[in-house]
Parts: structure tokens; C-alpha cells; sequence
């Protein structure tokens, strides 16, 4: 059940890696931030914004690669932007459209599932049945903190732990389970809790998708060489409410809102890539009018 | 079209009788996710923890099965708790504790224990709510022995109702309409007070045809009932409780117009409306001058946003239905 | 009173199908609590796991969530998972990943997968089991849009049903009745074969009232249709599937009888008994020549062993039911 | 969540101790043997058999005192007629009369729960429930190994864990869940399991009664003074079928039938306190009378 010790060099992400991570996390802020402006004006029903969590999200999930097999939670927008899931599809349900915008199968994305922690026994079901197929798939399921309370969770990683299953938990401890604070939801971590069940697991600040994405690496080296699961817990910031139909600051302080917002992963990142000299002036400029033109496209089709 | 009153909405009077019932009883304990500093998804409970504490106004661990058989151990320790589940779609991670648990502690403990129990839980669409937010599931627990069901319309029904649950010595389970708990203005309804609490209430008194119905659609009902009238003269039975059901209401009812409509919001097959039509179809028989019919959903998911209104049954079709039985 | 006919037993023919198909689609995989070494707790299994290996006949993790959770995931996978619950009474932890996830895959993923995923419930009484293990829940999903749900009552049904379930791309629950799976003999019945894999079946012609019903109890339903022949000629259909009810079998049988009785194990209230009686006195009315009525035990929990015999329904109650119906 | 060290002394069992172990056990074997006896005569419809978690049994239910509150899972015949249930009242649900002979508030032993692990829940909401009432109980729940992978297991130790329950988990872990062996439930051990959540616990073999006697003791010490829950784990050996209904000859080799009957805590600790001269034939000859004497009275009730 020991990690496999990677060095740093291993895992760290290279300069095109980082300007990607970036990328991607700019991208994903810039989704949120038209479909908030959309929820707003009526246009979408409800929105659990990812703002906080991109460095997470990216970072995991640009870890595990293109080939593995993402079960999401409901939050992870920009994970599903990085599969390849387009900002018209993702927006589709949250206008009342479909369950579903895209297809599950061509971005190796599955469906959201609003019934908290189902997927998690989906997840390890579908990496022993691909085994069972003699087709190793690398199954990577997405969890909040709150959410691990439920049963299925715990049952899945003792599912996972007994079948040695192919599987990364990413769980995103975003400190809520809309108004009720992680450090009431549970005693311990749930990289412990992990390690009770037989699942090697790591805990890491959520900040930084370089961190992220060394954590998810080595985890993935490790479900890879080991064909055994692994569960990774990152520490994020929830800078909006629980959805747009949340108001936060009914049970949050202001100075915990502040603070979070101001260690926002997104800007942290851009300064650092921007101060490192790896990205410039004419760089975030064609970003954002990537960000533009998926705005404009979004308000097209939807507004 | 149709007049209407204003009157306090559900929620309000939800949050009053918690309030009071947790002032009177210091056995009463409130437990759901996000009930407490936040006061509930839908701020049925608010100001409850402010004022009676959190350790009586407990924000539960995020977890439904959690939450009811932790509330089987309270009531067996001498406390009445009254659970939240969120919304009805994630009702089934309890439903173990609640079927197997909390309705046959009672008969287990041979009578020697008959603790009282409620769960309230947020039900049905037209909110254009995500999956799983618009479920009308009363008939899940309605077959089950040992829980009572109860489907309150109005905010005095459900004042009634959790005074009346909490007392009980068995488990109750209430769905509250989420597109009532803020609705302040409803069709008028005629003042006759339930026989009993756990009676049904004619809330409309005809003489050609009667509607039996339940929860949020009682005033889809009514708002029909109004537009039909002088043409044709509904009687409308607002159920209040599907289990037990209040079959000599309805049968009284039917005595007097001949017909029944059973309408539901939650879907037709092996429903409440299946259980009303059959008894009135045996015990009625004679009184009846044409078929019990039902109008509800057809056995399919409740859809995306887009199509609800596709799905949901409406005002127009609930008149069309009477037309067709009554012409 | 009735003659008997020999033939094999229910548990003999569903382990045939089993292992049939098996070694028909190397994607089927079967997951159940013992079904492995031990061969079922009912011994349906046994030599499977055996002839296939362990890792297509599983011995599941004891936790029905699990064993219907991580059922979806294989069914998404591309693999056809038959699980099996060890009795109908925990069936409960599983109703979550049932309802709200197995059912509703399909529509989640808008058709572009149709994953085919079959459980098996051992269900009903008779045999003085203890708490729990004696009950009869099928009007739970029955309800359930998306889930179909199959009650046979005798082998060569059973193998049907399995056969059509595994290849239906949808989640289907059959409910197999515990005292039936070594039973064997059981009342004639007519050799017509069902219209189609879903139809009822019309086990018993006759021309004075029609009796519906499925699982165990048709062969009560049977031997009280051959005790009051040749005084009251008694039409029995066995339903075979509860939902999709095939009302088209019962509407015509009732069409040819005029009467219809409904005889159910599982509890009267909202249950199957109702949907069928609700249907055919709104849409068979006028071929009615008195009340639809339904035969099945009050709304209380199946008692301990001593008391069952007042609790099920037995030929005798069948018979006076009848007479009472045709006096 | 440190166990509170306490000396050997402090929790290992006075004489007078012992003799009432061995005495429990013996008295526990004696119904044992006959409710199993009345079962083949069709008298009982069903029997779980608790041979070989006797020591298990009678050393936690001694340990934690009169005072406890139990909360049993269905095999724990021993721990009830230790609380006082008559054999008669025992055996009535057995034998189809009553879903529980006895009354479960006089003796402080509740119902059986045929559904896995549904009482761990109850067990702490109870817990909860007394201590909000200002009377802090003592909560012991009993749980099998297999029933430990239900999700109601682990939300029970989540919760017992985040409000600090006075519960004391018992796990029998027989090695066997029906016909599944426990290496095949779990990839750890049910007391590892219970750190992840939070919850002090230990393993302790179940052959011997005062061993089983000192970790519950220090456990219960523990529960008092940290008002905080604890976890044992009891390794025992199930000497006959999971019940009556069971042929276990179909799952498990002969010799690991034999070896666990040879190692009979029961015998084996009469052999020791005769051994060790605590015991003497006088004493094993009354206890047989009130054995006879109760075998009596249920052939008598029953058959
Ligand atoms: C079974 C179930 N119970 C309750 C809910 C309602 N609900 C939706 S999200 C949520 C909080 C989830 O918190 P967490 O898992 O931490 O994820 P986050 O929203 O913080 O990303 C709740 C209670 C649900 N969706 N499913
Ligand atoms: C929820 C549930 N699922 C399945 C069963 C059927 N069942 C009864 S006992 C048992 C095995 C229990 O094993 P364990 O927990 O190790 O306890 P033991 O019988 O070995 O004492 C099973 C599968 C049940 N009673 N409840
Ligand atoms: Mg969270
Ligand atoms: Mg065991």
C-alpha cells in the first residue's frame, strides 16, 4: 500500500504543461462566469459554480491523461471542459434541456449524478467490469467532502480496496457541504479514512495545480503499477455559494468569503506563470478571446 | 378566471408549529442537512437554531440514512425527532431505516415502545428543479404497514398535521409541496373543518362530480372547479392523508355526485389514485353513474425544465377530464 | 381435491437459465451475497461458480448497495450483471441505486446506452421464516418508471423471463417465490402459451369470473378454481409481470367473464391489486357485472410464524371469496 | 483518541470474575446445544448457533457492566442471558412466536435487527438521544464482520466519531459472513477501519474470555472518561453453520471445521480454571444441574 516515491522531476508539469493548466483554468473561469451572468438573468435554472476549485480540477484531471475514464460529481466544469465537453453541452442541463448535453462516450466524461456519492460505486464497477474485459481501464471519480458521509462512498472504497480496483477518488474538500463545514461532517480526513479501508491516499492543498497535478500523477503511477486504487484529497476554497440558489453568507463570515476569494487558484496561477515570465501580454489576450468568443457563443445559444 | 385568498404560506406555517412544538416539548429534536445555520434549502426552518440551540436544531451529517436511523435510537431513547430529508429524490437512502427500522420498532418491542417519529420531506415539480429535485414519491411509503402518510395543502393542514405526527407513537412521514412553500395567494376553499385530524377535507362542496386529490394539484383542482362552474357543479375532497386513506369521505362524497376523479401529480401506475379508484370501485360500485378515472403523470421520469409542463397535469387538462366524465 | 402435476422445480430451471446463459454471453456476470461457494442460501446457483469461475459467479460484498451500484457500472462497462438480493426484505439498502441511478441511466445518458441489468429477489412467505424474510415488495418498483418487474410462477416462466431480462436494456427486478424453488408439484394449468414474453398467461379457461394474479399464490388461486369446478368456472390469469402489466390479457379474460377477482400475497393497500382493479373499472366497466375485488392481507407487517397462516391468503379464502363474487 | 493505558491489573478479572465467566459460557453452551437439539425437531424454525463466541460474548457483555445499554446484532444469545433473558424468553422468537421474547427495557437488551447493521445507527442516535437528556449512557452494539460492509456500518462509525458517542463497537469477526470469509470482506481489519473515521479501537483474539474481559474494560474506561467512542474487534472461530439452515460443509474445508472446534474457548477455558484448581468438580456438577435444569424447562416450553 506504499506510494510508489516518484521524485519531484517526475511528476512536476512541464512549461507547455503549466501554460496548458492555465489555460484551462482560465477557460473554465471564464464558462463560470457566463453561466453565473446567464443563471442570473434567468437563463439557466441553477449553476453549482467551480469557482476555487479549477486548480483541482485541471490539475487532476490533466494528470490522468486523455485516456482515462472520468465519473464526475455535479461541480466539475472545468474538468469536463478539459475532456472536451463543449461550454454549449455543459450549460444544456442547467437550462432544463436534457439530463445530459453531451456524449458520455466520445469525452470519456459520464453524466453528472446529482444523488451524491452513487457514482462512487459506479466508478469501481466499471474499472473491474473493463478488467473483467481484459481492458484496464484507469477510472478516475470525482467526490465532495460532504458527500463522502453517505454510505455508498465508504462502500466503494471498500469495494475498491477488496477488488484492488483501478480506481483514483479525487475527493474536492471544499471546507462545505453547502452550509454545513467539513470539520463537522467528519472526525478525521478522508485520505485516513482511505488508509482504513486499505486505499493508499494523499491530502494536498488545492491551490496550486502543480501541486495537484505532481499528487495526481503519483497516484496515477501508482493505480497503474499497482492495479489498486488510490484516493486524493484536495483542499480547495468554494469561492461562490452552493449553487446560484445559494445565499452564503447567511452561514459564512464575510472575512472566510474574503479569504477565500482572495487566494482565488485562478489568478494566483496567472500571476505566477505571468511573473515566471512563461506566459505574456499577447498569451492571455488570445485566452481571453478564446473566453470571448465561448461567451458569445454561449449567450447565442442560450440567451 | 378564479378569485383567490391570501394566507400565511406553507412554510411559515411549517417554521410556527416547529417553533412552538419545540417550545412545548423539550423531547422534540429537529435533524436535516442544512436545517440549522442555513434554515433549511428552502428557509422552512429558520431562526429555529438561533432560538432553541443547535443541539436541538442539529445540522445532520450529510447523509440520509444517517439521519433517520439516528432518529430511530433518539425516539427509542425518549426523544421525538422530526427529520428533513432535503427532496424527495434523496428519500432512498433512508428508505431501509424507515421501512425496516422505524416502522417495525413498534411491533418488534411488542407495543412496549411506540415512539413517535416524523419525516418531513419536500416534494413535487413545477419549479423547473434538476433531476431528482421534482419526485412525488407518497406512494412508496403509503403500502408500507406501519407509516403513515400524510399530503398537507394549505398551511393549517400542515400545522394540524405535525401536531398530530408528533403525538402519534409511530413514524409519519410529510411531504410538503416545495411550489407551495412560498406561494402566498390559493383559490378559496370552503371553511368546513376536517372530521379528525388525519380525515380528508371536502374543500369544495359540488353535486355532479367529485375530485379526489392531494398535496400542491389540490388547487389546480380548485382553480378547475371554479372555471367550471355554474356548468357543471365539482365537489373537490382535498385527501390530506394517503395512508391511511379517508375512504368514507370520499365514499360520502361520491354518494352524493356519482362520479370520481382521482388527480395526482405523482405518476398514475400503482398509486394512491390506483387505491382510491379500486375502493371506490368495489365499496362505490352502486353509487357510481359512470367509470372512476384517474389523471396523473404516465409512468415515465420526471423530465428536464423544458418539458415539464408537458408532464405536469395542468388546470386545462383537469377541466377537460370533467367535461369529458360529466357530459 | 385437485390433481397434481410433477415438473422442475423453479430453483432447477432459473439455474439451467442461469448456466445457459452463462455459456451463451461471456458478458453475463452473476453477483450475489454466497451465491459462489455456497450456491445461494436457496442453493439456485449452485455448481455455477464452479463451471464458470469465480469471477463471473461473485460472491458479493455483503451490502446490496454495492452489489446494485457497482451492478451499474459493469452494465456501463459493456457487461450484463444478473444480482441477486438474498431476500426480498433486504432488498432495501439497494432501492437507491435502483431507483434513482438504474433506472434512470438510459435517460441520463439520452439512449446512447441501454444497459441491460437483471435482480433477482427471493420473495414471499409460507415457510415460517423469521423478520424479514417473508416479504413480498414488488409493487415497490413496480411503480418505478424505468424498472420492469416479473413475478413468474413456474420454471419454464422463470426461464423465459430471465432470458428476455438479460437482453432488455433496461433494468429488470424478478421476484421468485421462496416456497416454490423446490416445490414440485403444483395444479395442472392450460398449455396455451403467453402471447408474448411480457404477456400474462391464461393458466385456467373459464367462463364465470376471472381471477388475476402472480407468483406462489396462483397455485392457490388454482386449486381453488378446481375445487369449485364444476359449480363456478373460474378463469385464472397469471400475470407474470407486474409492470408492465399486460392489461389486454386481464381486459379480455374479464370481456369473456364478467367478473374479476385480483389475488395478491403482497398487501392489499396500493398495491398491484389496486393498479389492475383501478384499470379494468375504468376501461373494462361496461363488461362488469358487479365490483372489481381484491383478495390480499391487510396492511400489516407479515407476523412471526405462528401467526401466518392467518396472515396469508389460502385456498379456502380464495374459494369463499369466489362464491361470495358468483352467489 | 489515545487508549487511556491502563495497567493489566486494573482490567484483568478477579476470581470471582473468572468462575462468573466460565459459569455465563457454560450456561450460554447449555441453551446452545439445546435450542440446536430442539431445532432438529422442527420445535425452533431456525437457530444462529453462538458456539465459539462465547469468550467474545460473555467477556464484553461483563466488562461493560450492568449499567450498558446493548444493542445486539441476532447471535449474541450468551450477552442476553448474561442480561438476564430467560432461555425461554430467548428462544420464543425462534420458534416463531413473537419478533422478541423478552422485554427489552428490563433487561437493557434490546431487539435483535435482522437487517445488517442497522443497528449500529440506532445504537448511536440512542447514545445521542440519552446524553441530550442529561443521562449519558453507555451504549454497546454488536455487529458481525461481514454486516461491517454495509454503509449503515460506516455512517455509524462517521457519526458515533463526529459527536463523540458513548458507544462501544463490538465486532465479531467469526471469519465467516454466511459462506464469505472475512480476507474476502475487507482488505484491513474492521479496528484500522475505525481509526480512519476517528474511532480508538483494538484487535483482540476471542478465545479467551479474559482477554476479551481486559480490552473491553480499557475500552469502556476509555468511552467513560473520553465520553468518546471505541471499537473492538474479536476474533472468534464459528464452530457451526452461520445457523441451522446452513451447511457449512459446503463452503469450508473440513480441517478449518476441526481446527475451530478444537480450539472451543468454551472447553478450553473450563479445562484452565479446573487447571488452575479455581474450579473443582463440585462447582462444574452445579452448574450442569442449573444447564439441565433450564434444558428442562424449554423441552418443557417448547417441545
Ligand atoms: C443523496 C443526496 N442527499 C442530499 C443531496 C442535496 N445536496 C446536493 S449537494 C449537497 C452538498 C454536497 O456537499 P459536498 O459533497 O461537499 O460537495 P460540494 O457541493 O461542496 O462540491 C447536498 C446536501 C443530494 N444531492 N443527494
Ligand atoms: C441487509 C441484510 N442483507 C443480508 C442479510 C442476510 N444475512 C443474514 S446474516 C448474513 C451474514 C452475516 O455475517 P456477519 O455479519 O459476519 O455475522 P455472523 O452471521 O457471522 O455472526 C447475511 C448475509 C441480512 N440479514 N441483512
Ligand atoms: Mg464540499
Ligand atoms: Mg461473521
Amino acid at each position: 500500500m506504499a506510494v510508489k516515491s516518484l521524485s519531484e522531476n517526475e511528476t512536476a508539469p512541464d512549461d507547455d504543461t503549466r501554460r496548458t493548466l492555465l489555460r484551462h483554468m482560465l477557460v473554465a473561469r471564464g464558462v463560470d462566469e457566463e453561466a453565473r451572468r446567464l443563471q442570473k438573468q434567468g437563463v439557466l435554472d441553477l449553476w453549482p459554480s467551480c469557482e476555487g476549485h479549477e486548480a483541482a480540477q485541471v490539475g487532476s484531471a490533466l494528470a490522468a491523461g486523455p485516456a482515462a475514464t472520468v465519473v464526475p460529481s455535479y461541480r466539475e466544469h472545468a474538468v469536463a471542459l478539459l475532456r472536451g465537453v463543449t461550454p454549449e453541452e455543459l450549460l444544456a442541463q442547467w437550462t432544463g434541456r436534457t439530463f445530459c448535453g453531451w456524449d458520455p462516450h466520445r469525452v470519456r466524461f459520464f453524466p453528472y449524478t446529482m444523488v451524491l456519492a452513487a457514482q462512487t460505486l459506479h466508478a469501481v464497477g466499471y474499472a473491474i467490469g473493463r478488467r473483467m474485459q481484459g481492458l484496464e481501464d484507469f477510472v478516475v471519480v470525482y467526490v465532495g467532502d460532504g458527500a463522502t458521509s453517505e454510505g455508498d462512498m465508504s462502500e466503494a472504497m471498500n469495494l475498491a480496496a477488496v477488488e484492488s480496483a483501478s480506481v483514483l477518488f479525487v475527493v474536492q474538500n471544499n471546507g462545505w457541504a453547502i452550509s454545513k463545514p467539513a470539520e463537522e461532517q467528519m472526525r478525521t480526513s478522508v485520505a485516513e479514512r482511505a488508509r482504513g479501508f486499505g486505499i493508499a491516499s494523499a491530502a494536498v492543498p488545492g491551490r496550486d495545480p502543480e501541486t495537484v497535478f505532481a499528487a495526481c500523477s503519483r497516484a496515477a503511477a501508482h493505480i497503474r503499477g499497482e492495479r489498486a486504487p488510490f484516493l486524493v484529497e484536495i483542499r480547495v476554497g468554494r469561492i461562490n455559494g452552493h449553487t446560484t440558489a445559494d445565499a452564503q453568507e447567511v452561514y459564512r463570515s464575510s472575512d472566510d468569503i474574503a479569504r477565500t476569494k482572495a487566494a482565488d487558484p485562478v489568478t494566483g496561477y496567472a500571476d505566477r506563470l505571468r511573473g515566471q515570465g512563461l506566459v505574456d501580454a499577447a498569451w492571455f489576450a488570445a485566452v481571453e478571446t478564446e473566453v470571448r468568443e465561448i461567451r458569445e457563443r454561449l449567450t447565442k445559444e442560450y440567451a | 378566471m378564479t378569485g383567490t385568498v391570501r394566507s400565511p404560506c406553507l412554510a411559515e406555517s411549517i417554521n410556527t408549529a416547529l417553533a412552538d412544538l419545540l417550545d412545548q416539548d423539550p423531547r422534540l429534536v429537529l435533524i436535516g442537512e442544512d436545517i440549522g445555520r442555513l434554515g433549511g434549502v428552502f428557509r422552512v426552518t429558520r431562526g429555529l437554531r438561533e432560538r432553541f440551540g443547535a443541539d436541538r436544531v442539529r445540522d445532520a451529517l450529510l447523509a440520509e440514512s444517517t439521519i433517520v436511523g439516528q432518529a430511530v435510537g433518539m425516539a427509542m431513547s425518549g426523544l421525538v425527532p422530526v427529520c428533513e430529508i432535503q427532496f424527495d429524490g434523496f428519500t432512498y437512502p433512508a428508505v431501509n431505516q424507515l421501512v425496516t427500522q422505524a416502522a417495525r420498532v413498534g411491533g418488534r418491542w411488542n407495543g412496549r415502545i411506540s415512539p413517535s417519529l416524523v419525516v418531513r420531506i419536500p416534494t413535487a415539480g413545477g419549479f423547473r428543479g434538476v433531476e431528482h429535485h421534482n419526485d412525488s414519491n407518497e406512494a412508496l411509503f403509503a403500502r408500507v404497514p406501519g407509516i403513515s402518510v400524510a399530503c398537507p395543502s394549505t398551511g393549517e393542514d400542515a400545522d394540524q398535521i405535525l401536531r398530530y405526527a408528533v403525538a402519534l407513537g409511530s413514524p409519519v412521514v410529510v411531504y410538503e409541496p416545495i411550489r407551495l412553500y412560498w406561494r402566498r395567494s390559493s383559490p378559496p376553499r370552503s371553511a368546513e373543518p376536517a372530521r379528525s385530524p388525519t380525515a380528508a377535507r371536502v374543500v369544495r362542496r359540488g353535486t355532479d362530480l367529485t375530485v379526489a386529490t392531494y398535496g400542491a394539484i389540490t388547487d389546480e383542482v380548485l382553480e378547475a372547479a371554479h372555471d367550471l362552474a355554474p356548468d357543471v357543479d365539482v365537489e373537490v375532497v382535498d385527501l390530506r392523508w394517503v395512508a391511511p386513506l379517508d375512504m368514507d369521505t370520499v365514499l360520502e362524497s361520491v354518494g352524493r355526485t356519482g362520479r370520481l376523479l382521482v388527480v395526482h401529480e405523482a405518476t398514475k401506475d400503482v398509486g394512491i389514485g390506483a387505491e382510491i379508484a379500486a375502493s371506490v370501485a368495489e365499496y362505490g360500485h352502486d353509487a357510481l353513474r359512470g367509470p372512476v378515472r384517474r389523471l396523473a403523470p404516465d409512468r415515465r421520469a420526471y423530465p428536464p425544465g423544458d418539458f415539464e409542463k408537458d408532464y405536469m397535469i395542468g388546470v386545462r387538462e383537469i377541466r377537460d377530464e370533467v367535461l369529458v366524465m360529466t357530459k
